[in-house]
């Protein structure tokens, strides 16, 4: 057992998994030389050399393409894409053709791929640079969508999706790149498809993944001085979406509220609190609510930018509003 | 208007160092493919076969030249209008109708249909239906093959117009940057749907297309099977032993309208049956043998036979097998199976929900 | 009044809006020679010249990104994407630069463009021609989303579209192409951001846009028979979406079904369904059932290719579960 | 390691010809950029600016040099790396600061920030932050411009590194097969963050990346203002009268990091400081200015306080102004309102749950 930031475990995992496979390659926008533009994969060209940690230029497209087309063939390359808002240019090579690849030619080819990239918004990176598509991803069959919220999590899930024979887009956060927690040394693997109830509470259940799970953690132990107890169930994988857990806690807690940091409208949030009120409408005691990003490019001014992003406080909001 | 592209004829190289069955062969793959596009083209206006559906119908030589040139070790991604390649590859015409009547035995399962057949065994790594989609894929297996050290090349097939799309030009600069054993095979039919080179390509020659990229690039005639071969094989040779990329530009005349139900308004239609008749790769090839004495009338005839039974054994065996069932609905969407996906009994319900019949 | 089809009705708007005003130019691959590959455009190059009917290369990226330009110097382009699937290589273009010009500039630059384009599957076109992606443009903020059901409404969306100062994504069907309808001769304009009461029922609110609208209307004439009154809310727009005319009819009907073709999983059911438990808890009488695509790459073969597909059977389905 | 290009030194022309006040103004504009970006360092250090920022330090013999080529009917999108170019424009330094301050007086209301500048009245129509993505903006303006047969010509600035990218190509082809009056101008820092051009390009020398295309392609000395300048009003006037895209490669040295929070340590530090004085654009000119007795001493000390107080008064003013207020969250959400989007009330309430002042 160690302390590791979730940059470390992502790293160390990725050095690791390079060392246990030969078929694993990263490949990347200024992963080698430059260390990564969020030293994830620092270290890792001097450790692996260029044949194993590839610098790519700024071609988005095309190098998504060629991990897609060497997985074919049987490599692992694991993807960085320096934030998930440079995904837009690569998205037809992610939707049109690895999530499809392996069903629409009657499976007999895999693409064994990861994609990892930052979702989400910090520190005032404006309109273009402060994006969450995962819910794009996650809508696309074919595809896995994972977004761990801790370290242990991410070295967890990282190693599941660098042995998954699917594509499997790993979503990070920037906001989340420096906290601690414990990760055990042993080669332990999270399945990819199931949430986990990250703490138990009695009076409302939240649901959230990534950073924001951090966020409800925290408020949980803010509103339990307060009496009000709060379960935390933390999606893990957007795709598949472990249904049962969230239902079997709002079951037991009759309340739910929904948080991510992605806009209101037709996002993350709209799924759960759909197949909420769908599959436990009799135990509802109270609307399922919503907290999410205020629907606007992201302003650079940086109190309007922070005032934008859902919050502990937008949290604490929601969950009293329905307890009430 | 124009109705054909600066088409170079190849001199009429002499056959005789060829080995006259590999002539009788090419000719006999060339039949092949016409035959089977012509019957698919019948069984698309039955109602046999449904979606978009391309024919190579006037790229025969194009396709087997090409083929004569690959060995086993390469490996083959192309767009949509691919029946005639992975048909010139080996694959079964019984198994490549069927997946063109979406029959559970058909090379893709029934899944893929016209545009987007496989064969995993012959290397044939699919057609795709998104514009440009397959050329990174195809530098993408050429970085395999580098980096797994393994014999080979990977022919990146596409259409002229194709050659303006952003993701070939990422893959020119990728495959040369990283010297990578891939070939841009352009298949010039003149037209992208109704859109002539010239009008979508401000550089009309595409061989040059690779002048952006220090990629070396040469048109040949695509409707002389000897002349496409001799030069993949000389492209190939390079791409393989110096992992050199290069673009070949393959030129040819598109018989019929971009798809089977393309009208086909915008040539003259004057023009297109002269330039039927002009460029048609197959019966060129069948007088080239005729008069070099390495076939008779009596060879065109009995090959236009069994091809015309093997292509009826196609159709009859599509015909006869089944569909996929609605419990398979959910069977390739994953190839390693995680927590939380439906499976067959939720496809069962599924279906007979939408069927009307629950 | 005429009789027009869904096709003539978009190709007359076209037509007339090029003679109304001449920074009004078309764009795309195959409108003119060709006639457009649906021949929605059909004859518009003969009568209006080369210079105001543009055939573009395929470089969807490039000429979206042309007609955003363009539009920032006062023209307005009316893009056609020949289908959504194709939108995936200019989404770039179209979510991080046209849908954020307006805000990220304080206002300084404008986008007055249309981006025209068929959603959705028909007839055995299979994984890569099929998909439904009006979830994703409606998710983000700076773009206005609509989607016409019948040549009426299609005709005075797009003259709203064409006339609004704002990117407009307006997404057609191949299925309702010639489908028929009563349209005005009149130069009316159908707001965005409202939706319409398609028909009047006490039972059930189905709410749909696009082809499942035309599906709802003949699911409700036929349970009429027996006796279920259905009311069909139609969104037509959706971004803006408009919250009150749903939960209004909800309110009165006390049951709500979601209908669309896009996959069952963050698609647009899911934020109409979470928007309607939200606002309307207490007026439900069972929860808001959704019905929508199965969750594969579409097949190709015709029968399992319909049946992953919602139909008036699965609508028929979902309203009977929920009024017993 | 290498930390330059082949960089090209053009003749140091004689300055006979010019006007001196252009001269002296050429030095004045550079000064400023210079200072300003200086100062923005700073402030960024002291937290006052945030997200990413990038400085043209180095470049301002490009950038001036550009400017001074072009006409006001002219329009220029560029990159991320943009406060010099605004700045040129005549944007006023007080707003431009006051933006990468995020206040509701800078040029973009606080909205855009250091990467998102914007002068409508100026037509300095952007810096964009997705690599490549202003260029088909750029191509976009020239078809306006000739559409509706207005003079001028189109800037479509990036970085040596952005021409790796398709958006970059499909501009290229769009932009010679329509004949619009655009010049692709590449801001040729030898780097694109810690990537050499010739780690990225497959064709390194940047000025034949319109060879796939018909695009005529020239490199400059981007520290030469003079050369930028002509080499600038040469294509311009091809761009304008004719019709006819270029390429203009303009080489030069990037004096710190890729942004200000990059510490460059993929470069050789020695390297670097080298550079730094060897590819002064600033003082070769003002030496320029001293030998050929365009300028005084006293004229480069006087225009160094003048531009410091300018710039400590952009400072001063950006400091001062107020921030964009909550309730104008959605005000710039749509040009056309339209029923059921969000309000300042609903904006107000919003923001204050999200604050906790609920
Ligand atoms: C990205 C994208 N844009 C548009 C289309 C529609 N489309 C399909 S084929 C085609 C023409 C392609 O022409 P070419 O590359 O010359 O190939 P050919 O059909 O002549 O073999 C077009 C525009 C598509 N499938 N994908
Ligand atoms: C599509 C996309 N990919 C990656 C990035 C991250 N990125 C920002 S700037 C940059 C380097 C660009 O270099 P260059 O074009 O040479 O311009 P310079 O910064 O040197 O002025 C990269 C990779 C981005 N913003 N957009
Ligand atoms: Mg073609
Ligand atoms: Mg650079």
């Amino acid at each position: 057992m160690s302390i590791l930031t979730y940059r470390q475990a992502l790293n160390r995992t990725l050095g690791q998994e390079l060392a246990r496979d030969e078929q694993v390659v990263l490949m990347g926008e200024e992963i080698g030389l430059f260390q990564g533009s969020y030293r994830i994969t620092e270290g890792l060209l001097d450790q692996f050399g260029p044949r194993r940690v590839v610098d790519t230029p700024i071609a988005e497209e095309g190098f998504v393409g060629v991990a897609i087309g060497a997985a074919m063939l049987g490599m692992r390359p694991v993807v960085e894409i320096m934030t998930i808002n440079f995904m837009l240019v690569a998205i037809d090579q992610v939707v049109n053709h690895a999530s499809k690849i392996h069903y629409m030619f009657g499976g007999q080819a895999r693409v064994p791929m990861v994609i990892r990239t930052p979702s989400g918004g910090t520190g005032q990176l404006a309109a273009t640079h402060s994006q969450s598509f995962e819910n794009w991803f996650a809508y696309c069959p074919g595809l896995k969508v994972v977004a761990p919220a801790n370290p242990y999590d991410a070295r967890g899930l990282l190693r599941a999706a660098i042995r998954d024979d699917d594509p499997v887009i790993f979503i990070e956060s920037l906001a989340l790149y420096d906290t601690k927690g414990e990760v055990p040394d042993d080669d332990y693997v999270i399945p990819i498809g199931k949430a986990e109830v990250k703490r138990h509470g009695r009076d409302v259940t939240v649901i959230s993944y990534s950073r924001m799970t951090a966020v409800a953690l925290q408020v949980a132990q803010q509103l339990d001085a307060e009496g009000i107890s709060v379960e935390v169930v933390d999606l893990r994988s957007l795709r598949p979406l472990d249904r049962p857990t969230i239902i079997e806690s709002v079951k037991r807690t009759n309340h739910a509220v929904v948080i991510a940091e992605d806009w209101y409208s037709y996002g993350v949030t709209a799924e759960i609190a759909a197949t909420i009120q769908e599959e436990a409408f009799d135990y509802l005691d109270a609307p399922v609510k919503r907290v999410a990003g205020l629907e606007v490019p992201l302003p650079y001014a940086k109190d309007l930018s922070a005032a934008a992003k859902p919050s502990a406080h937008s949290l604490v909001h929601a969950i009293r509003s329905i307890l009430k | 208007m124009r109705t054909t592209v600066n088409k170079p004829r190849s001199h009429m190289i002499s056959l005789e160092h060829e080995a006259p069955s590999d002539l009788r062969h090419y000719y006999a793959q060339m039949l092949l493919l016409r035959r089977f596009e012509e019957r698919t083209s019948e069984m698309y206006v039955k109602a046999k076969i449904g979606g978009y559906c391309h024919l190579n119908l006037g790229e025969e030589a194009t396709i087997v030249g090409l083929n004569a040139a690959l060995t086993p070790d390469d490996y083959v991604f192309t767009n949509y209008r691919e029946h005639g390649y992975i048909l010139a590859r080996g694959a079964d015409p019984k198994r490549v109708m069927a997946e063109l009547f979406g029959k559970e035995t058909g090379v893709s399962g029934g899944r893929g249909g016209s545009m987007h057949l496989f064969d995993a065994e012959r290397h044939f790594m699919g057609g795709y239906a998104i514009v440009g989609g397959q050329v990174p894929l195809a530098v993408g297996a050429a970085y395999a093959l580098k980096y797994q050290g393994r014999p080979g090349v990977v022919i990146a097939q596409m259409g002229d117009a194709t050659t303006n799309i952003g993701a070939f030009y990422e893959s020119l600069n990728l495959a040369k940057l990283w010297q990578l054993p891939v070939i841009f095979f352009i298949v010039n039919n003149g037209y992208g749907m109704g859109t002539a080179v010239e009008r979508g390509s401000s550089e009309p020659n595409l061989a040059k297309k690779g002048a952006s990229f220090r990629i070396h690039g040469e048109r040949v005639d695509g409707t002389d099977v000897i002349a496409v071969r001799d030069a993949v094989r000389r492209l190939r040779q390079k791409a393989e032993q110096d992992h050199e990329p290069a673009i070949l530009d393959v030129v040819s005349f598109r018989f019929r309208g971009h798809s089977v139900i393309d009208a086909d308004r915008y040539r003259d239609a004057g023009a297109v049956r002269r330039g039927r008749e002009k460029f048609d790769p197959i019966t060129s090839f069948a007088t080239r043998l005729l008069d070099q004495q390495i076939a008779d009338q009596a060879f065109l005839d009995t090959t236009a036979q069994q091809i015309d039974a093997e292509v009826q054994a196609a159709i009859d065996f599509a015909t006869t097998s089944p569909d996929p069932q609605a419990a398979d609905l959910y069977t390739f969407m994953y190839a390693t199976p995680v927590a939380n996906t439906p499976a067959a009994d939720d496809a069962l319900r599924a279906v007979r929900i939408n069927r009307g019949e629950e």
